[in-house]
Formats: C-alpha cells, structure tokens, sequence
C-alpha cells in the first residue's frame, strides 16, 4: 500500500512543495474547457498578471509534460489544452459504447430535431421554441456525441453556438445535412432554415400568452 | 378581472390561469380553488368596492373550474377508493396518510440539503473526441424521420382555446338572477328543485345565482338535512338590508 | 524558473515515484469521459483485475485529493469522475459564465423524494403520499433529467413507471442510491403521531352533528 503527494520540486529552494493557487486555477480551466484556452483568456479569468499566467503555464507544462500523467498540456492553435496522452489511446477506445442510442428520450429527441434543422443554433433558441429551459438536454446531446459547440455567435453576451457531430449523421445514416427528411406536413425542407426558424418562434410566442 | 394569485403551479394573473387550464397547460388538479377563492376576498376586503358584474363572473369562473375539478375528483387516479368507512377506520386511515406523507417531506427537506451542497460542482462536459468514436460501437441506426416527427409538434400552429361557454356562463348569471326574482315575486316560497334547470353546470349556476340572492338578503333558505330538499322564501321588498343569516 | 516534476511517495520503498501506467489509464479515461465511470467498466476498459483498479483508485484519490490540484476525484453518480475544486469554481464560472442549476420549487423536491425512495414508483403511487395529482411535477423532473421512465408496471392499466437517473445522483452528490439518507430518519415520533391523532380526532368531534 502507498500514500500519495504530490510535489513539484522547486530547483530554487532545492524542496517540494504544494502546488500554488494560481496554478490549480489554470488547471481547473483547461480541464473544464472544451477548446484550447489563449494565455490572455487565462489571465483575464484568473485576475492574473500575464507575465505570472505564463509562468504558471510553464510550470503545468512540466508536470504535465510527457508520460508523466494520463494527459499532457499541449500549445496548440494559440490555446492551451489537455490532450490525452497517445499511449493511453487505447485504453479510451475500448471504453465506447456503454450507452445505446435507444435510450434518445422524447425531450432529447425533440431537443436534437430542433438542433439539427435550426444548426448553428444557442441553448436560448431552442429553449425558446420548446417553452422550456433545455440545458440538461443540449448537455445531455453533447456528452452523446450527438451535437458539439460550435464557437460563439455574433450577438449580445456571444453565447455558445451547437451544431450536430458526424456521429449524428452516422447515427441517422444520412450522408449530409442536406439529407434530413423535409416537413411532409409544412412543405419546409432542411434548407428553409430561416422559415422553419420563424415559424417555431411565432408558434411559442402562441403557446405562452 | 386584474386579480393575481399565487399557487404552487402558477403565479400571475387569473384570468391567464383560467386560459392555461382551458388549454391544458395548467393542471386543475394542482389548483387549489379555494386558495383563489381566499385570494378574491382578500381583495376584495382591501379595496372596499363590490362590482356586483366582476364579482359575478368571478363566481361563474370559479363554478366552472370547481365543476370541471370535481369531474376529475370522480374519476379519481389517486387510488382513493370511494368506500363506506366509518369515522374512526376514517380518522386511522388519514392518520396514516399523513404521517407517511410527513416522512416524504422531511426527505424532500434532506434533498433540498445536499441540492444546495453539490448541484452546482462543475464536472467537465465535452462530448469524446470524435477519433474515440468509430463506427463499430454503433450498431443501432435510427430513422432520419424521428427528426421531423420530433419537430412536427412545435411547428403545428397551437389551437385558440375555445372560452365562448365562459362568456355565455357570465350572462347566464345575470340572467339567473333576473328569472330566480321573477319567479319569487310571482309565486313566492319555491323548492330548489322546481326552479333549477336539467343539467348539471346550469344546476350549478343556479345554485350560485341562489347564494348570491341570499347574501343580499332577499331570500331565505332552509335545507333540514343534507342533500334534502332546499326552500327558497322571498324576504320582500329588495334589497332588504336586514341580517339574512339562518 | 522552477522544474517540476510529479511523483508520488511511497511509503513502502520510502522513495519518490513516477505514476505507474494503470494509474495514468485511469487518468486518461476519467478525464475524456463524459459521465462517472464505475470501477467495472474502468477496469474492462483497462484490462485489468478489479483489485487492481481500487488500488491505483485509492492512490489517484489521494492524489487529486482537497487542495492538491484544480480538480479532484469524487465518487458520485454510480462511478468515479474529476471535477473542479470548490475554491477553483468562481474562477471558472468567470470564464465559462456557466448558469447555476435552476432551484429545484418545494413540489419538485417533495415528488423527487417520493420517487427517490419508492423507485421503481408510478403517477398514482405518487399522487397517493402527495394527496395531489403530481403529473406536473413528474413532467418537470423528466424534463430536467431527474427521472425517468422505467418501463410499465404489471399491474391493471400497465402505468409507467419511474426511476432517478444517474444525473439525479451526481447533482445530489451521492455515490449510489444506498447514499440516500434513510428513511427512518425523518419518521414521527410516537409523541408527533400521538398528537396529530388528537388533532383528528377533535376536528371530527366538531363536524359530526
């Protein structure tokens, strides 16, 4: 049996020591993030002097530097991110699959077919055209693969843009987005996108007086 | 009507209720009439102005939504079988409603507790990168269609709620009062029974138009046992301000 | 400039240590995962022995302990998951602009808790220990991912039936069902019931000509 610490060793001062506020912030924020983080995102969120964020980066990156945990902290496209290390690769691969498809309730259904012909579409588009709040339901799609963030529309508090994944299509056998069935009943097709859109609104705007 | 209440599936104007109810968007079995009811007299005790026409379509509204409630309480799908028990298996039976009921609530208390303690943690939520995903894990393949099935519901224009028996209700009232005073002067003491109509939410608004009659003072009503026979005595001259209590 | 390194100490050998490989699988699969995993599936994913997995569990636990890093190891929701530390999570919202969870009204809680403990339990089963009818609030629930529907019970009118999901588990904090607080717990006191009986019975004195 074994106990646990864990130490950075500080060349300076020649000693291990706990790891520093700062640092554990960085870490919580590009764990949490679904996209690689710029070094000027990081220090505004953290309140933090670029020069000591860049530090700290420096520090993670070595900790989290190769074979040394189950992920590494990676600078691509201008962003920090976690990737998972390559030879724990494998291991992520046989994971898959624990959760059958059949389990789509009827609100993450409705929840999917609003994303999908309304795409790119934010979580108060389609809380709106409901008439209820639909977080759990876009978490929910997300976490299934089936739609992804998309990045940030061009509005007001720039909020978080989802569109369906490659695996909705394979899901759905279509071959492109084009393919999703028409409205029979309304004459729309994928592509009336903005009729489709004006409809929804109005009809909730009805329901709830 | 601008009166607003506060119940535990609404909150707003009452008339918006009396439409969401109509429309099924509101269940009246959650609605607590007698919280309404409470809430009107309220009102009505604070501003100190009786509008006998508001105050009547008040009544008829309340009559209908009770009328349609208690439709529902006949068609009960709590389980509550409708049997003869006596007072006492009555009295033990409730007791146990309540104290198992009374468990539930300090759990629900409990699971406010740990809610406010951990709802809020922040897990990661990223889907798996799309190269963990290959196609041999899915062997379910779903129809393209369930997508336009599901959409279909919010794209169909919602029906205006029908509310025209609402309005018709309101003159009935009105008009209820007249024939009842007609009926009166003409031919003095009447049995409920004689005077109220064939169908049951007319029966009811008779029966309405009767208290109301009664609370100004110009009738009298004498029932001697209950579900027997209701007289009906003209007090004279109207209004007749006299305590019509009895 | 500092050099970091992460090593764990082992009490057995008294000597610092790179994480071993199953540990750092562990990692990597906690970390992509979108929901709590049981120690089962992590150990299939892992091709490892049970005993095993506990072990390098144990030890990650230790290591993303409180206060060491921006996440810890919890075990929450049926399986083991990272999520941010407490004192990391305003720095994160600051970024993410994450809404809090939407309160739970004292009717969701209450028919939460019915269902909670009577699991596998029906509309009516419900609306019995609530004395009203709980459509609504049942509704609710399924719409945020509380409950769910569990098939239909063998009884006249096959109602459905509902169950918590393991949504409802993480959001509670609990690791499994069993974690719910017992029930004896919020039972009356015989003086309680005594009481309330007193109480009915003078109220019917009242009514009864």
């Amino acid at each position: 049996m074994t106990t646990a610490a864990v130490l950075r060793y500080d060349a300076v001062s020649d000693a291990y020591v706990q790891m520093e506020d700062l640092a554990r912030h960085l870490e919580a924020l590009l764990f949490l993030a679904p996209r690689p983080l710029p070094a000027d995102e990081l220090a505004a969120a953290c309140a933090a002097e670029a020069s000591a964020v860049r530090q700290s980066l420096v520090e993670l990156q070595s900790e989290y530097g190769p074979g040394r945990h189950g992920m590494a902290l990676a600078e691509v496209g201008g962003g920090f991110t976690f990737r998972v290390e390559s030879d724990c690769e494998a291991v992520v691969r046989r994971l898959t699959g624990g959760r059958p498809e059949e389990e789509l309730s009827p609100a993450l259904l409705e929840t999917l077919s609003v994303a999908a012909y309304l795409q790119p579409t934010t979580r108060a588009e389609v809380a709106q055209v409901r008439g209820v709040s639909s977080e759990w339901a876009l978490a929910a799609l997300v976490e299934r693969g089936l739609i992804e963030e998309s990045g940030r529309a061009d509005t007001p508090g720039a909020p978080i843009l989802y569109r369906t994944t490659p695996r909705f299509l394979k899901l759905f056998g279509l071959r492109a987005l084009t393919d999703l069935p028409p409205m029979a009943e309304f004459a729309l097709s994928a592509g009336d996108v903005e009729e489709i859109r004006t409809r929804l609104v109005a009809n909730a705007a009805r329901r709830s007086p | 009507m601008d009166l607003d209440v506060d119940l535990d599936v609404f909150v707003g104007p009452f008339d918006l209720l009396v439409t969401l109810i109509l429309k099924d968007e509101v269940d009246l079995w959650e609605v607590r009439v007698s919280h309404i009811i409470a809430e009107y007299v309220v009102r009505l005790a604070e501003t100190g102005q009786f509008d006998l026409e508001s105050t009547s379509q008040f009544v008829v509204l309340i009559a209908a939504l009770l009328e349609m409630k208690s439709r529902l309480l006949a068609d009960d799908e709590t389980g509550g079988e409708l049997e003869e028990l006596d007072a006492a298996e009555a009295g033990e039976e409730l007791l146990a409603g309540l104290v198992r009921y009374s468990q539930y609530k300090g759990a629900a208390g409990a699971l406010r507790e740990l809610w406010s303690r951990h709802a809020n943690r922040l897990y990661r939520q990223v889907g798996l990168p799309a190269r963990f995903l290959h196609a041999g894990d899915m062997n379910t393949r779903l129809a393209p269609e369930l997508l336009a099935r599901g959409l279909a519901p919010l794209l169909r224009e919602p029906a205006v709620p029908d509310v025209s028996h609402i309005a018709d209700l309101a003159v009935t009232l009105v008009r209820e009062l007249r024939r009842l005073r007609a009926l009166l002067a003409e031919s003095g003491p009447l049995t409920f029974a004689s005077v109220a109509p064939r169908d049951r939410l007319e029966k009811a608004i008779t029966f309405f138009a009767l208290l109301e009659l009664h609370s100004r003072g110009e009738v009298t009503l004498d029932q001697r046992h209950a579900f027997g026979e209701i007289k009906i005595t003209p007090l004279g001259s109207r209004p007749a301000l006299a305590d019509a209590a009895g």
